[in-house]
Parts: structure tokens; C-alpha cells; sequence
């Protein structure tokens, strides 16, 4: 017994194993993304089967509503959401809501999608990336209102300068009518979605959003006014497991679940090695 | 003379606290606002008395560097980059692009690793400080294990039951913690003014 | 996105952080005083702006009571007269009395009031079992909490008495239990922060997409 | 607008704590349950001093205007730490990074420090950054390169509780750390060698200054809570029955 317990006997300076360990167990997670067994929360799923039951030819406003800071924790879920939406043949409209570094997300996000940069098909056909416009909730109103607020509030022109008519993706989108889904990534719990898309409109709505919104989020989801939703990295990685494609979040939610194995692992020898100390300290009694 | 140094500074002290709550209980709504705008002006005040921190610290690196201390040469980059970042930031204003360099990547980058040490050290602190020594320490370990399969995404895979006893741990031990030690933070704050408004106590600890 | 200068810059300082956590070397020591230096600059460059905007511009409006709040945060500054320090004395009685009364009021519907409603019309004994051992749970962990806490022996609650001693270590367990609850589940929170930092280092140097 | 509870508990709780305070003045005597953390102040003080290292002090990376409801219970606290410090000829480093906070600090060492005949230059009150990650990263390099043989964190609320701690563990101090609120009493109590929990954070002061007028006032932190399990038995007696006490 005792030469197992010193094979697992950690030296004199145990923080500093520990927090090597820590370190070279997150690597690893993320240099290579192990498939580890996921439990698929109702809301994931409720988000999953929203996007796979919409019937084709629709239109769906994709939103991205976060910046560098939340990556980690939705990069994922942006990504997934791209690579299930390649599997559908419905008109997305990208949109950088509320943050100016939503831009930097989209260009992001569609160069690390399955099948690169034009995955989702002829740009101005298939998809287009509308531009930014500031005011939160009074640029969403002014896009949703008749007749043409599509047109109107994005100054008729895409994200990159190019003019709406030479858009023929933007021929039949005008207002609130023409819009059939709302997904947003990120966004700070679902109120401002709910108050200009939702109640107004009844569109139906998904969202992504971090752990810290999630209480808010949960609330409209019981309620009805969100119609599914992804929590934070966790979530990201459970979509990714529904669409079958392992991304960032399967290897951060590894490098979660490694990390807690870890830490519960430190516990079990550091009792062990005081156990062990004190039946020795006891002469073996 | 001690009348002006040390007793007025306590008629304050208590006058502030009473004015502060009875304006809330009575409900005096001039009384209350008066209370914000002084409140408001404690940032000022703030403000204004950042000199007493910035010549202590700027001091003590200036006594290293003429003593030659240890590092003294990273006292004077220390110097440096305050300088040029309170220059740029005071005359050439926040936009200023160097400014917002340093800004976006040495202050956030380096900001969130220093929350981020977090990470490494309550794994060392979980390894060193959880032992099965009597049963408090047992159960501290027992439901700390608990929480942290319930958290960890491969906890439900692994262990299914692990969900509805993460559940009941996180909804009743954890509310109960918190009602007790709520209370406790109350009467301690209530005590608290009580000692300071009848000067049983002193906010600058006089020994007397 | 791999291999951008700023990123690659980031990432060096961002290393030098995480090596104290091993031994303190120069690289770290370094990244501490620049790191120290800038914030510094920050705050003060904020607190140029509240001067100006807060403290000297309202006095040339008309607002002259912002000059009461100019001298007395100028009064902290007498901390460097061996005989005058006592001035600052004034200004730290206004900043803990105002900070304290503001939270102290309102801590009795937050904190007591609050915590004691949540559980005072809780039946104990319910038709289910879960229900019944839930209930007991938080009725009787935040008495026997409440118990733990007694300090004054000569007060209402005499202490020696059994029943008394009983509900002390009741409560004494449940606060090892909520520690531990507390604890494994603010874990996951810091090993995310930590998990960003890595993965951030990695995207920057071209090991992972 | 305040409640009617609100008015029945305020009323109730000050003037418990005014009438504890008035009695044991009267009584000239307050029996107090001894709280252990209390007792680690002058060890950690007297190991430090053994060991020829300093003792280190700090409310945490928490600003003195916005927190006072959690650094106001530690001022009677530094008191002690800086009137141990002085009695034993100790070199006690307080760290700040608020004006405020730099300020109260050595106002307290002071007046202690002329006590016990310690001159004004052996005081070492330090104001380190600006932010409060500043300030975590300086108190690092403190413990780091001066490796103090105490460390006392009182009233923190902040996640730097946890790198402090350990880090300060790591180099073998003795420590003593309190706090008023949740936040990092668990990882407190699972570092440290003694934690002042919640309540006990908040009286410790007056158990240092062991005067009647401030013992007094724990009185009515007791007779408080014997009203609110008063409440709470009457409450589950009636709920039992489908009655509630209306309590929003």
C-alpha cells in the first residue's frame, strides 16, 4: 500500500504541480477537442428542432449581439448556429445588433464555419450582412416597421456599402411581415427581443446568451416569449453535439468537465495522503 | 483644541448616520435628496484626494530608485508608464490612439488574467484545505463534490441522480446559508450605527 | 486572427501574470509595475475628468456648494501634516457614515425581512416526503444558524441549556454545508475566466483555430 | 416607501442595541461568548515577530466609499492589529488603493503606534494602485518578496480573496481573515487558519475594545434574533394550520 501512495505522493511544492497540472489539462482540452458524454438541456433542444422545423424559403434574422470578451462562451453557439443553418435553404439576414464589435464576430464566425467564408450560398441571393446601426431598441423598431424599415433603417445599404437594389435577397424583405425567425447571440438576457420583436410582432425568437443572463433568459423561456435558448459555453456544446460538428464549446465545456474531474481528483489523494498520515502517525491503528 | 480634532469629527460622524436614516423611515423627501447630492459629491471629494495616494506611492518608488533598491530599474518603468499614460490621457484625451492602445491591450488582456489566476488557485486551495479531519470538514467536502458534479457538464453523463441532488443542494443548503449570514450582516451594520451615534465607537480607533 | 501583433503582445504580458503563480521572476515583476503604472494612469486621467466636469465647472454655473465638497476632499490631503492630519478626520466621518447609513437602511427589508419571509409561512410537515424533509431543512437550519451566532451568554437564549447546545451544532453544520455548496459552485465560474485566458493564448499563437 | 415590518424590526433592533448598550454600562460587567478567531490576531502577531517577518494587512481590493458596510467592522479590528503591532514591536504593512482607505489606515496605526512609543517613520502604510486588479497583482508581489509572517484580509468581498489567500498560504502565513457578507467566506474558511464569519466579523471590533458601552450592543444582536425564531415558531405553527403571517 504504501508504495502506491508514494508513487502518487505529490513533492514539497504541491501548488505548484497543481497549478501546472490545471494549466496543461486545459491545453490539452482545446489542442484536441475530446468528445466527452453531454447531457442536451430542453432549452438546447427547444432551440435545435425551432431552426430544423422551419419549413423552407423563409426568411431568418441571424443577430449578433456580442463581443471578443464573450467568446469564449458564445463563439460556439454562433458558429453551431451557422453550420445548421447551411442545411437549410432559407434567406438569412446577419445583422451586428447592439455592439459594435459585432461586425468583428460575423467576419469571425463565418470564416471558422464548416465549408468556409461562402458556406451558406451566393451572397446577395442566399444571405446578405446588413450594417450596423446604434440605438438598441430604436433600431429594431425602425427595421420592423412598415413599409420598408428593412430598407430604410439600414440606410439601404449592406454591411459592406453595396446598395439594396443590387441585393436580390432584399426585393421581398421590407418590415416585420416578411421576417419569420429571430435568432440573437448573446444580447443580455431576451428583454429588449421580447419588447420590439416578440410582443409587437409575434415573431419567434432564439437565444444564445452568457450564464449571467441566463436566470432572465430561463423566465421568458417558462413564459413562452422565447421560443428556445443556449446557456453559455455549456449550451454552445450541446448544440454542437445535436448538429454532430465538435467546435470551441465542446473543448471548453472538456476543458470544464476535465477541470472539475481534476479538482475532485486533488481532493480524493490530498485525503488519501492525510489518511495515510494519520494511520502512520497512529501505528497503524 | 481636542474638542475641534477628535469630538466634532464624532458629532458629524453620528449627525450623518441619523439624518441618513431617519430621512429614509420619516419619509422627509428634502431631507432625502439632500442625502444624494452629498453622496454624489463623495466621488468629488474622491477625485480630489487622489494626490494623498499617488505622492505616497510615486514616493516610495523614488526612495528605491535613490537607494538603488532591488529592481529599481522596474521602479522607473512604473514611473514611465504612469507618466505617459496620465499624460496622454489628461492632455491628449481617451481617444488618443496610443492611449486606447495601451488601454485595449495591456489593461484588459492583463485585467481578466489577474481574474483569471482565480482559476488556479482555488484548485490548490481545494487540494490543500479539504480533509475528512472531524465532520464539518467532512461535510464542507461532501457537498463542495456535489456541487461541483452537478456543475460540470460531464457530472449528469456520468452520474444521472447527480441532477436532482445538485438541484435540492443548490436550492435549500445554500438559501439557508444565505438567510443566516444575511441577518447576521444586518444587525451587525444596525450595532454598528448604534456605536457610532452615541460615540461608543470611533471610526479612527482612538486606544483611549 | 493567429499571430496579430497586438494579440501577440497581449498574450506575452498575459503569460507573464500567470507565471507568478510558479515563482516570481523578472518577467513578472515587469508586467506588475507597467501593469500598475497604466491603471494608474487611468484612474487618474478619470479622476481629471470628474474634477473639471464635477468639481470646478458646476462652481463656474453657479452651483457654489460644489466648492464644500472640493475643500473637503482637498482636506484628505492634510495626511501629510504631522499637525493638521487631524482635518482629514472630517471627510472620513462624511464618506463611512454616508456609505454605511445609505446600505444600513434598507439592510432591514433586504436582508432580514427578506430572509425571514421566505420561510416563515413554510408549513413543515407537508403530504410528501421530499417536501416535508425540504421544509425542516430550511426551518430548522436558519434557527439553528441564528442559534450558532449568539454571543452574549447573559442574554435571552441561555447558553448550557441542551436543547440549546443541540440547535448550536445544528447550525454550525449548516454553515460547513453552505460553505461547501458556496464553494463548488463558484468553481466553475473562476476555472471559465481561466479557460478564456488559455484559450485566447493559444488562438494567438496559431495552436488552436 | 418602508414597510410596516420595516418600521416594527428597525425600531425594535436599534433600540435593543441602545438599551444592551446602557445596561452593561449600568451593570459595569457583559459576559461574551469567546469567539477563537479573535485569539488569532495576537498569535499570528507574536509568530511574525518571532520570525523577524512583517504582518501584512488589508481590507481587500474593496473602495472605502462605496463598501463601508463591510470595511466599518474591520476599522476596530486594524485597531487591535495595529495596537498588538506596536505592544511587540511588530512591522506592520497596510495596503490600500482608495485615498479613503490609505487615509483611515493611518490615521488607526498612528494613534496606536504614539501609544506604545513607536516612532512616525516605522509606520508603513502603502497606497499600491489605482483599480482593484492593481491592486490584487501589488498585494501578489508584496506577499511574493516580502513574505510576511501574518496576513490579515478583513471584509473583502472580491474574487481577489481567493489569489491572496492561497498565494499566502503557499508562502506558510499565518492568517486571519473575516468578511460580513457571503461572497468569499467559503473560501475563507477553507484557507485560512481562523475566519471571523458574518456576525463574528461584525462584533469583533467590540470584543477587541472589550468596552461595556460596545459589548452592550451585541446584546441586542441576541435579543434580536430570539424576536425573529420567536417569529419563526409562531410562523410554522400557524402555517401548519393554512394560516400566514403577511410579510411581503
Amino acid at each position: 500500500m504504501s508504495d502506491v501512495i508514494k508513487f502518487i505522493r505529490i513533492p514539497k511544492n504541491q501548488s505548484k504541480v497543481i497549478y501546472a497540472l490545471i494549466i496543461i489539462v486545459m491545453i490539452f482540452s482545446y489542442t484536441n477537442p475530446i468528445l466527452l458524454p453531454l447531457n442536451v438541456d430542453l432549452e438546447t433542444q427547444a432551440y435545435y428542432n425551432t431552426i430544423v422545423d422551419l419549413p423552407a424559403g423563409k426568411t431568418i434574422l441571424l443577430a449578433f449581439a456580442f463581443d471578443s470578451g464573450q467568446w469564449g462562451a458564445l463563439g460556439g453557439a454562433a458558429i453551431a448556429t451557422l453550420n445548421l443553418l447551411q442545411t437549410k435553404n432559407d434567406k438569412i439576414l446577419i445583422s451586428p445588433f447592439s455592439s459594435v464589435e459585432g461586425g468583428l464576430m460575423i467576419q469571425r464566425c463565418l470564416g471558422l464555419q464548416k465549408g468556409g467564408y461562402n458556406a451558406l450560398g451566393k451572397y446577395g441571393v442566399d444571405w446578405v450582412i446588413l450594417p450596423y446601426g446604434p440605438g438598441d431598441e430604436t433600431f429594431y423598431a425602425a427595421m420592423m416597421q412598415e413599409p420598408n424599415g428593412m430598407h430604410t433603417a439600414q440606410g439601404n445599404k449592406d454591411y459592406f456599402g453595396t446598395n439594396m437594389e443590387n441585393l436580390p435577397i432584399m426585393d421581398n424583405v421590407h418590415s416585420h411581415k416578411d421576417i419569420d425567425l429571430l435568432i440573437c447571440i448573446g444580447g443580455a438576457g431576451a428583454g429588449h427581443q421580447v419588447r420590439q420583436f416578440g410582443v409587437p410582432y409575434g415573431i419567434p425568437i432564439l437565444v444564445a446568451d452568457i450564464a449571467v443572463d441566463w436566470a432572465e433568459l430561463k423566465m421568458f423561456i417558462d413564459n413562452g416569449a422565447v421560443k428556445g435558448g443556449i446557456k453559455d459555453a455549456v449550451g454552445s456544446a450541446e448544440l454542437e453535439k445535436l448538429i454532430g460538428i465538435p467546435g470551441i464549446a465542446t473543448s471548453t465545456v472538456a476543458g470544464l468537465s476535465l477541470n472539475h474531474l481534476l479538482i475532485i481528483g486533488f481532493i480524493v489523494v490530498g485525503n488519501i495522503q492525510y489518511l495515510y498520515g494519520r494511520y502512520k502517525k497512529r501505528g497503524g491503528k | 483644541m481636542s474638542f475641534v480634532r477628535s469630538f466634532i469629527p464624532k458629532i458629524v460622524l453620528s449627525a450623518i448616520i441619523v439624518i441618513t436614516i431617519l430621512s429614509y423611515f420619516l419619509g422627509i423627501v428634502p431631507l432625502s435628496n439632500g442625502v444624494s447630492i452629498v453622496n454624489q459629491y463623495v466621488i468629488i471629494m474622491i477625485a480630489f484626494s487622489l494626490p494623498l495616494g499617488v505622492i505616497n506611492l510615486v514616493g516610495r518608488n523614488i526612495k528605491n530608485i535613490q537607494n538603488k533598491r532591488q529592481d529599481w530599474l522596474l521602479d522607473i518603468a512604473m514611473l514611465v508608464s504612469l507618466t505617459v499614460m496620465t499624460v496622454l490621457g489628461i492632455f491628449f484625451g481617451v481617444t488618443n490612439t496610443i492611449y486606447l492602445w495601451l488601454y485595449n491591450n495591456v489593461n484588459i488582456p492583463v485585467g481578466a488574467m489577474v481574474m483569471a489566476l482565480t482559476g488556479l488557485y482555488i484548485a490548490s486551495a481545494a487540494y490543500r484545505s479539504f480533509r475528512v479531519r472531524n465532520l464539518e470538514g467532512s461535510l464542507l467536502l461532501v457537498s463542495a463534490i456535489i456541487i461541483m458534479l452537478w456543475n460540470a457538464p460531464i457530472g449528469a453523463a456520468l452520474f444521472p441522480p447527480i441532477l436532482p441532488i445538485g438541484n435540492w443542494f443548490n436550492n435549500y443548503p445554500l438559501t439557508t446559508g444565505n438567510r443566516v449570514i444575511f441577518i447576521g450582516f444586518a444587525l451587525g451594520v444596525i450595532s454598528l450605527c448604534v456605536r457610532y451615534i452615541f460615540f461608543r465607537e470611533n471610526i479612527t480607533g482612538e486606544s483611549t | 486572427m493567429a499571430w496579430e501583433v497586438n494579440n501577440v503582445i497581449a498574450a506575452i504580458l498575459v503569460i507573464g501574470v500567470i507565471s507568478i503563480a510558479f515563482k516570481d521572476n523578472i518577467f513578472f515583476k515587469f508586467v506588475e509595475r507597467i501593469f500598475i503604472g497604466i491603471t494608474l494612469g487611468i484612474t487618474l486621467t478619470a479622476a481629471y475628468g470628474v474634477i473639471v466636469n464635477n468639481g470646478i465647472i458646476p462652481i463656474l454655473q453657479g452651483n457654489y456648494l460644489v466648492i464644500v465638497a472640493d475643500i473637503m476632499g482637498l482636506l484628505l490631503l492634510s495626511r501629510f501634516s504631522k499637525s493638521y492630519s487631524w482635518l482629514s478626520r472630517y471627510t472620513l466621518a462624511l464618506i463611512v457614515g454616508m456609505s454605511l447609513a445609505i446600505f444600513t437602511r434598507t439592510a432591514i427589508s433586504a436582508l432580514i425581512i427578506g430572509s425571514i419571509a421566505a420561510v416563515v409561512n413554510t408549513p413543515l410537515i407537508t403530504n410528501n416526503l421530499l417536501g416535508t424533509v425540504s421544509n425542516l431543512y430550511a426551518w430548522v437550519g436558519l434557527v439553528a444558524g441564528l442559534v450558532y451566532f449568539v454571543f452574549t451568554t447573559g442574554g435571552i437564549p441561555k447558553q448550557g441549556k441542551p436543547i440549546f447546545n443541540i440547535f448550536s451544532r445544528i447550525g454550525r453544520y449548516t454553515i460547513m454545508i453552505y460553505f461547501g455548496v458556496y464553494f463548488g459552485s463558484t468553481v466553475l465560474g473562476r476555472e471559465t475566466v481561466l479557460l478564456e485566458r488559455i484559450s485566447f493564448v493559444l488562438r494567438t499563437f496559431g495552436i488552436i483555430p | 416607501m418602508p414597510t410596516l415590518w420595516e418600521y416594527i424590526f428597525g425600531a425594535l433592533f436599534f433600540s435593543f442595541c441602545i438599551i444592551g448598550m446602557y445596561r452593561a454600562e449600568k451593570r459595569g460587567e457583559q459576559k461574551m461568548k469567546t469567539i477563537p478567531a479573535c485569539n488569532g490576531i495576537p498569535e499570528g502577531i507574536q509568530r511574525s515577530v518571532e520570525m523577524g517577518r512583517p504582518v501584512l494587512f488589508e481590507f481587500g481590493s474593496i473602495a472605502l466609499n462605496l463598501y463601508s458596510q463591510y470595511i466599518g467592522p474591520a476599522l476596530g479590528i486594524l485597531n487591535e492589529v495595529a495596537k498588538e503591532s506596536a505592544r511587540l514591536g511588530a512591522h506592520l504593512i497596510t495596503i490600500s488603493f482608495d485615498p479613503p482607505s490609505t487615509a483611515i489606515m493611518e490615521e488607526i496605526v498612528k494613534n496606536n503606534y504614539i501609544l506604545y512609543g513607536r516612532t512616525m517613520e516605522e509606520m508603513d502604510n502603502r497606497y499600491v494602485a489605482g483599480t482593484d486588479r492593481g491592486f490584487t497583482v501589488a498585494t501578489l508581489a508584496i506577499l511574493e518578496r516580502e513574505k510576511p509572517g501574518a496576513h490579515f484580509l478583513m471584509g473583502t468581498t472580491s474574487y481577489d480573496a481567493v489569489i491572496v489567500c492561497q498565494a499566502a498560504a503557499d508562502i506558510g502565513a499565518f492568517q486571519v481573515a473575516g468578511a460580513i457578507q457571503t461572497f468569499q467566506l467559503p473560501v475563507m474558511s477553507v484557507i485560512c487558519d481562523y475566519v471571523l464569519i458574518g456576525e463574528e466579523f461584525a462584533v469583533a471590533g467590540s470584543v477587541f475594545s472589550n468596552k461595556l458601552g460596545q459589548l452592550g450592543t451585541i446584546v441586542g444582536h441576541d435579543w434580536a434574533k430570539a424576536v425573529l425564531v420567536g417569529l419563526l415558531i409562531l410562523g410554522a405553527i400557524l402555517a401548519q394550520f393554512g394560516l400566514k403571517i403577511v410579510m411581503s
